[in-house]
């Protein structure tokens, strides 16, 4: 009889190490790969008609306006660009492939491959934005009914599905903030947006894009929000609080009422940043914490796919004292027909074209409609005990820690810290997510600053098994003995994906960064048209 | 829920109560309850959201929601002539399987050693929108046009550290209203006049406008009325005479045969990405781009992230990075320029594969093929008796403005006569533009054959009859 | 200035070889994967008033005819079954991916994804077979329209789209010719099927099926199918010739005619196993030849893809004497409508369920409208050029030669001889293909027998670049060149796929081989249910 | 063709003259026609085939093919009850994510190691149906249903030496064809008569029939007429009393409720996996299996491929490859046990995600289900006056027939009448088995729901009045 297989596949009845490797092509940049007059797809033709009528056509254009040559795009045939892209597609490691756990505060959940059908139908897909509306009851109706359930899961009045992704949707929430005092003759004196240090970075970012200075509030020692911090900031400056709430740290400020009554007092609105509410849906919702204003991102909570970092969709609520404020258009039902309401004086206007990612939108739609409301809840409470588990996990890892907060629980990620793992062996943070890599997994420091030194943040929403936590686990722990063991092989990492370590120096040197490949090829080369 | 038991849902691997109940003993709490215990009672909802019955199978969701759908008519159904921003174009089958791939698809923020494909393909995206541009710089997307031109004239104002833009009177009025609030605190958006009789910038009030207090000159080629704005050199002589910086949107699909605004001194270039392969989807298909000069000062202003090449320690290996991250939010939160987030990346992907499949010979066969048909239209429509078209004296590229006043009706009144027909007119301008009366944009580009135009045509004239 | 990259990746002007690995997950077997309970997808429930009507359905079944419990399948969640097989995917190498001419004979030309997508419309998927015909008459005249393409390509009078594929069609021509000799009273008498070696093994293999005994024809000195040793086996025994030409040498027979006439002559009819006629589409035509059946391969010399071994499509011709026979039913239009003819006495009966790979014929007419006449014309000009460019590369590899018709061309493909590589180095054929795994190709050595020692065949059909040929070429140099100085590394190959050499000997020994999972737990550890 | 110039078409890299040129030169030759050579010149077409003009972009292909598939109305748009062969199930989207990934789809026959993901996904596919069937070898797909019925038949008849197979009644009429022709020279298909009141085969002749020359008892089960044949353990333990071979087609889709057919005695099973997660295609979804237990008698007779799992030189890797190759006509030639060939490998590996994700409840539930309404229909319409539903007294799954005689009116009348009303009514009977009369082989799913019955009973009330 043959040896069992199985009996190298398990040590003590858990499974070894992945034995990975990465796809790898090698693959050359586009324009290495064309050669002169090979065509990838062919445009239909003026018709003889159309010809004899129009003559040349590109007699019209004053010379100065007329491309003087054809545009140098790279030339291929089909089946060369098809299996190009192919190729680099299987050097990324999308959500399909890997335990996506590693970009913690991303929301790396499964989307369904039913909702991703369903919105490639031409019944989408085909829709110009400004067909009369008679036409597209269909898509209207998802929309609308959309708003409905968003109404439902966070208490607001409105939602508009405008925006383009989440830092998008904080952006329209401080316009709005904006919008309202200067309704209230208090635009100039309101210039300062609160938010906190583990609030999404675009809260911050998106205020002051608007227009107002920021204060940012620090944690108290237990990690949580700072209430004293908070009143001691407010102000007749105060314009309004922007935060995220749990923070990237996972723990949830249970202040929260507080903290928006305090900035209510003090005349400010508050929004709340709710990107990412896999942890609570279901479980407390933003109006009942008394909020003005929030936002979802459809690509994180309502499990639309990433894209590599779009198309999202950010859906921005607002109470009813707010509502006027929305980007028009909003979608309305008389009863009878659904239609686009543009008649709205005090709205801020348009945030982007038309009214929103509408492919993501139904995705949203058809993924909330397969769980209802026990599902959304299960999404939720799951998404939570994953998280948990995790960290018990986690901590059990010698050199991890997950600072604040400590023996309570978090809700759906955790901010960790390798600082002791670094103080002993010298290997760092971001080595340790490059050798993760080698294990077919992403693993994602965390945003700047780095309050919590050496951090990494993961995030195991609901869609992961047991299993694949256990072996999320079980890569990060092998990499820290390693870093004890062989920190060289850490430290060089990664040895099993598409590349290796890249020089990122001249990414920062403007003689040599390159964004494009003719300017590489003019700065390496000397070559190229400037 | 008639299910019996508890809900094992597909999407939820641990909803298994036996499984859940092993997590729960692992971690030592008996309770999911107890991990929120951070969340005060009196926030919690008690009981179940009120949401529609869920369709738990696949067959029963799919009926659900094709149901609603099939109450839409689509563009591929009816015959469309609605651009207006949006643009009905033929999108290659190879760009549909390349953003359907999981690996892309799926992915998000990886580091560019897993995500090595999605750096590469963005790297590669961006280099050909710099053939196309005849430019070195360009991002990778941010979320539409509209968001393209407006952080463009942002850039302009800090790179000159000036208040005020100065932009096209026939700029459209969703964009402009964008920009407006973008820019709110930001800078003055002024509209320079436009020539009544071509469309133009009028380049008197233009020169009576501009001053250093003008960060930005804006205009658009095509313009939103359809018209080529050929004054560009011009324009752009006199922005820089004045130290401002010159702003340009263009349709990237004119570009195989219409000049690049960096030939005739455009700064900043920006524009939509939608027509390069990308399905209208309601309008969920927009991706914006800014191009600039490989200048550090014009780099540095940049909010987006800017993916450059780099080599790695394996001699002819390609690696890929952020070029000048401290620029961003990500690194600096308010003090980085503007926000970088979740954009538009799929679909800059996807035009990297139009761009590679149309090639320099297709880009100008679809351009001198949409303008082809462009001129046919304009002269079919012209035959009808009390149709102004064009109603601007000026070259066109895809679009142009019907001004049907001596017809008696309005845009209103025949739209509908046309929807009648099968026929989605022209988008009616009256309320946008008042001062062009009644008036139309309508669009033509290579999905039109002949057929469809004398169709447009036919029916045009019975319904003004 | 950093040091240009591209200076790595080229010597003396050509690109260096593909650093290649092929993506490694070490997926376990899929059982492995199953936890109690998981569900990867619900049905529909029965409805209360269905159920109240029918109360417990099951009690109808004799209790022997009742499954006992559960059939033991893995249980997964949906995301960890599609991250299973996205993974097993990416371990797989389709011709999007690679330079797929290593497969010779079988035409791994591209399969344009338009095609694809036309057929994947729901106007195609859901149609049942058994619709009326009025409901149907979309697909129907496209079934019509190609049959027409098909006579004209071919020169035969009606065609049969049903056989499923190359193969089936095969055994269709042998059932059609056993048909008409038993029409003309002669079915005992004839029972011999010629076909030659260099033919596809089924020419023999089905006609042995249908009940003829196999006469084969071996080449003349120059590798062209010996006429007089045809001369020598025909009789009053021979029903037909079935013959592939040009032949898996890729040399066409110059004599065909005189084959053709020789068996005419004799009594017997002639099948042309046309599976790939990608080289002569155009060019010359079965019934110029005087064949009297033959048949296509869609998915081959129309492009519709492999699927991994199907579905493909054989579609079978006759001449007008012949048509009789072809399978029931026919597509038929009468002017005014499309419908199927059944009523066709004489027929052979049917092949398989209803009509043929429909989604595989209508790619196939969807290839053909993209191309025309001048298109396919082009389609076999190139692949024999490509052809032909191959040849000439590589024969300049040491090691190489190309056995019979030496200095003559070749049509679609060429069987090589690697006889001097062994014999100078005692690597064989099949471990060459091993190492070139190594750089992400295809290789296939050839059908059994090997008439032509240490064999491999390649086929560059239409659609791969002068520069894939030559990255092809270059990387069988390179392991030529490695046989001689490293052969170690080429006979322990592939080192850079998804696993490593096999260990072939249990799947021979029926105490060791395992088809299914439970086959292999059952014989490694005694366990499972016999 | 009106382009100018030769044709350079996106489909074929080379066909760039200069390309061509430069390949020519480098081989040494004029012309491509030197090539032909070999090809006598009475032989060579002279000037183009007469074909249609071709769509060269795919705007105008893609209106072209939709414009004529326009006209087909599908199941889902109209309320089929149409089996017989092909079913109507839900298909999981994964399904189709999967067997559209290119690398799936446009492989075909590389190494296991080039191809492992193949060679793995084919032997869990076998290995789930191997748990479904209780059976512990099963083929890589061959064609259809019918095919895996023809070679289980000329496999018992190798296998006993035997010249003759005794084959229910109630088998259909086509498979029956596709059956008699591929036994022509090897065996005899005899008809077993059944019990017209039970539709069951009838032992009494079935005893009377089967002899020392019987290599095979055949039958189905569900039968194609619907019914559940009860008696397989009864006709196994005949068929075995006199050395013969029992051979039972099976719908796997019934394999969660109704017992496996070696549990009663079978030992070659087969069937056809259209039902499980593969669209319907116009009758273009079909594969066939065959299982066995895994005795060598048996496996070597096997045309197919059989995938086997073996140790690497790695421990621990799974490795893949042919079981005893030397069976096949690709080893043997025509000294190969039929053939082997391209038959129907993608729906394997779909057929084998549809089990995965399908596990043991769903198989248990979709069984059950599709029972409990068959048994809704049947009541529904027994209510009917003149409709004698099941004509069979026996347990039904799935499908069932519906005699109309008592209405006066011929079953394609009332089914042209259906359809008027939105329903493709079941498959007429008459001529396929005209000693049914006017009957009408109906056919219920889980796709069906209450009211879509209920309609179907309306409907046909109507109709019969
Ligand atoms: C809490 C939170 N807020 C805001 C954002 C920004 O969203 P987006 O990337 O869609 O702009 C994110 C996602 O990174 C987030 O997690
Ligand atoms: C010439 C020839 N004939 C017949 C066949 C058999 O075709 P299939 O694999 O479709 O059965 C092939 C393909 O392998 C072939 O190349």
């Amino acid at each position: 009889m043959s040896e069992d297989i199985l009996r190298h596949r398990y040590t003590d009845g858990r499974p070894n190490l992945r034995r990975f490797h990465q796809a790898r092509w090698d693959e050359p940049i586009i324009f290495e790969l064309s050669r002169e007059g090979q065509r990838g797809i062919l445009v239909p033709e003026v018709e003889p008609g159309i010809r004899e009528r129009v003559g040349d056509v590109l007699g019209v254009l004053p010379e100065k306006m007329r491309r003087k040559k054809p545009p140098a795009l790279p030339e291929l045939a089909q089946p060369q660009v098809l299996r190009h892209y192919v190729r680099l597609s299987q050097e990324n490691l999308g959500t399909d492939l890997n335990i996506d756990v590693g970009q913690g505060t991303c929301t790396m959940k499964y989307s369904p491959k039913i909702n991703d059908q369903l919105a490639r139908s031409p019944k989408v897909t085909e829709l110009h934005p400004l067909q009369p509306e008679e036409t597209v009851q269909g898509i209207l109706e998802v929309m609308y009914r959309f708003e409905q359930i968003l109404k439902e899961i966070s208490g607001m009045d409105r939602f508009s599905l405008q925006p383009g992704a989440g830092s998008a949707a904080i952006y329209t929430n401080a316009s709005i903030i904006r919008a309202y005092h200067r309704m209230r003759g208090e635009q100039d004196q309101r210039d300062e947006i609160i938010t906190t240090i583990f609030s999404h970075p675009s809260n911050a970012a998106c205020a002051r894009t608007a227009g107002f200075k920021i204060i940012t509030l620090y944690p108290d020692e237990d990690g949580y929000p700072d209430l004293e911090a908070l009143k001691a900031v407010v102000s007749e400056r105060t314009a309004g609080l922007m935060i995220t709430n749990p923070e990237d740290t996972g723990i949830y400020n249970p202040r929260i009422a507080e903290f928006v009554r305090v900035v209510h007092d003090a005349g400010g609105l508050c929004a709340y940043d709710q990107a990412n509410a896999n942890g609570i849906l279901g479980i407390t919702r933003a109006r009942d914490a008394g909020f003005d204003l929030c936002h979802f991102n459809l690509h994180k909570t309502f499990s639309t796919p990433h894209g590599c970092g779009g198309p999202g969709a950010g859906v921005v609520g607002a109470t009813e004292e707010l509502v006027r404020f929305l980007p028009v258009p909003l979608v309305e039902f008389d009863g009878q027909r659904y239609y686009l309401d543009y008649d709205r004086p005090d709205s801020i206007g348009k945030i982007r074209p038309f009214y929103g990612n509408v492919s993501v939108i139904l995705k949203a739609y058809a993924w909330v409609m397969s769980l209802g409301a026990e599902g959304l809840r299960q999404v939720a409470e799951i998404a939570v005990l994953n998280n948990n588990y995790l960290l018990h996990k986690m901590l059990e890892i010698p050199g991890v820690s997950a600072p604040y907060a400590r023996g309570k629980h978090r809700i759906e990620q955790v901010r960790y810290s390798w600082q002791g793992l670094t103080e002993e062996t010298g290997v760092h943070s971001e080595q340790i997510g490059l050798r993760a890599a080698d294990f077919g997994v992403h693993y994602w420091t965390s945003h700047h600053p780095w309050i919590v030194p050496e951090p990494c943040t993961l995030e195991p929403t609901e869609s992961y098994t047991k299993d694949e936590l256990d072996e999320y686990v079980a890569i990060l722990a092998h990499v820290a003995e390693e870093a004890r063991t062989d920190p060289e092989k850490v430290r060089t990492a990664p040895h099993n994906s598409t590349i290796h370590t890249i020089d990122h120096a001249p990414l920062d040197d403007p003689s040599r960064w390159a964004m494009t490949w003719r300017a590489y090829r003019r700065k390496v080369e000397g070559k190229g048209e400037a | 829920m008639t299910r019996d038991g508890p809900m094992i849902h597909p999407y939820i691997p641990n909803s298994v109560p036996a499984i859940k109940e092993q997590m729960l003993q692992e971690i030592g709490v008996n309770d999911i309850e107890e991990f929120y215990e951070d969340i005060p009672t009196e926030l919690r909802l008690t009981g179940l959201m009120n949401l529609p019955p869920p369709f738990l199978s696949e067959i029963e969701l799919r009926r659900h929601v094709e149901g609603l759908l099939a109450r839409n008519r689509t563009a591929d159904e009816v015959l469309s002539f609605l651009g207006a921003g949006c643009y009905q174009h033929q999108v290659p089958a190879v760009c549909d399987e390349i953003n359907q791939r999981g690996e892309f698809l799926t992915a998000y923020a990886g580091e560019p050693y897993d995500d090595h494909g999605r750096f590469q393909a963005l790297f590669e995206y961006t280099s050909m929108m710099g053939e196309l541009l005849n430019m070195d710089v360009v991002n990778v997307p941010t979320y539409d046009g509209f968001q393209a031109a407006a952080t463009s004239l942002r850039m302009a104002s800090r790179l000159t550290g000036r208040p005020e833009a100065l932009v096209c009177g026939t700029i459209g009025r969703d964009k402009l209203s964008k920009i407006r609030d973008y820019c709110q605190r930001a800078m003055e958006i002024r509209l320079v006049p436009y020539d009544p009789k071509t469309g133009l910038m009028d380049l008197k009030s233009l020169r009576a406008m501009i001053s250093d207090r003008t960060a930005a000159v804006y205009f658009e080629n095509p313009s939103y009325l359809g018209f080529v704005e050929s004054q560009g050199d011009e324009i752009a002589a006199l922005a820089h005479e004045h130290g401002a910086v010159c702003v340009v949107s263009v349709d990237p699909i004119s570009l195989g045969v219409i000049a690049p605004p960096a030939d005739y001194g455009a700064d900043i270039v920006c524009g939509d990405i939608q027509p390069l392969g990308i399905h209208m989807q309601y309008g969920g298909g927009h991706g914006g781009f800014i191009a600039t000069r490989d200048e550090e000062r014009y780099v540095m202003e940049y909010p987006s992230r800017l993916f450059g090449i780099a080599p790695t320690r394996v001699p002819g290996e390609y690696g890929f990075g952020d070029v000048a991250y401290e620029r961003t939010s990500f690194a600096q939160r308010e003090k980085g320029k503007e926000w970088v987030g979740t954009a538009a990346a799929l679909w800059g992907i996807t035009a990297g594969v139009y761009l590679a499949l149309m090639g320099p010979q297709g880009m100008v066969e679809i351009g001198e093929g949409i303008m082809a048909r462009t001129y046919y239209a304009m002269a079919r429509l012209a035959e009808i008796q009390g149709v102004r078209v064009p109603l601007f004296h000026a070259p066109h590229f895809q679009e142009f403005v019907v001004n049907l006043d001596q017809t008696g009706k309005t845009v209103a009144e025949i739209n509908r006569a046309l929807l009648a027909r099968g026929i989605f007119g022209g988008k009616d301008l009256s309320r946008e533009f008042p001062e062009l009366g009644q008036s139309a944009l309508y669009c033509v580009s290579e999905v039109h054959q002949q057929r469809d135009l004398d169709r447009l045509a036919e029916a045009l004239e019975e319904v003004v009859r």
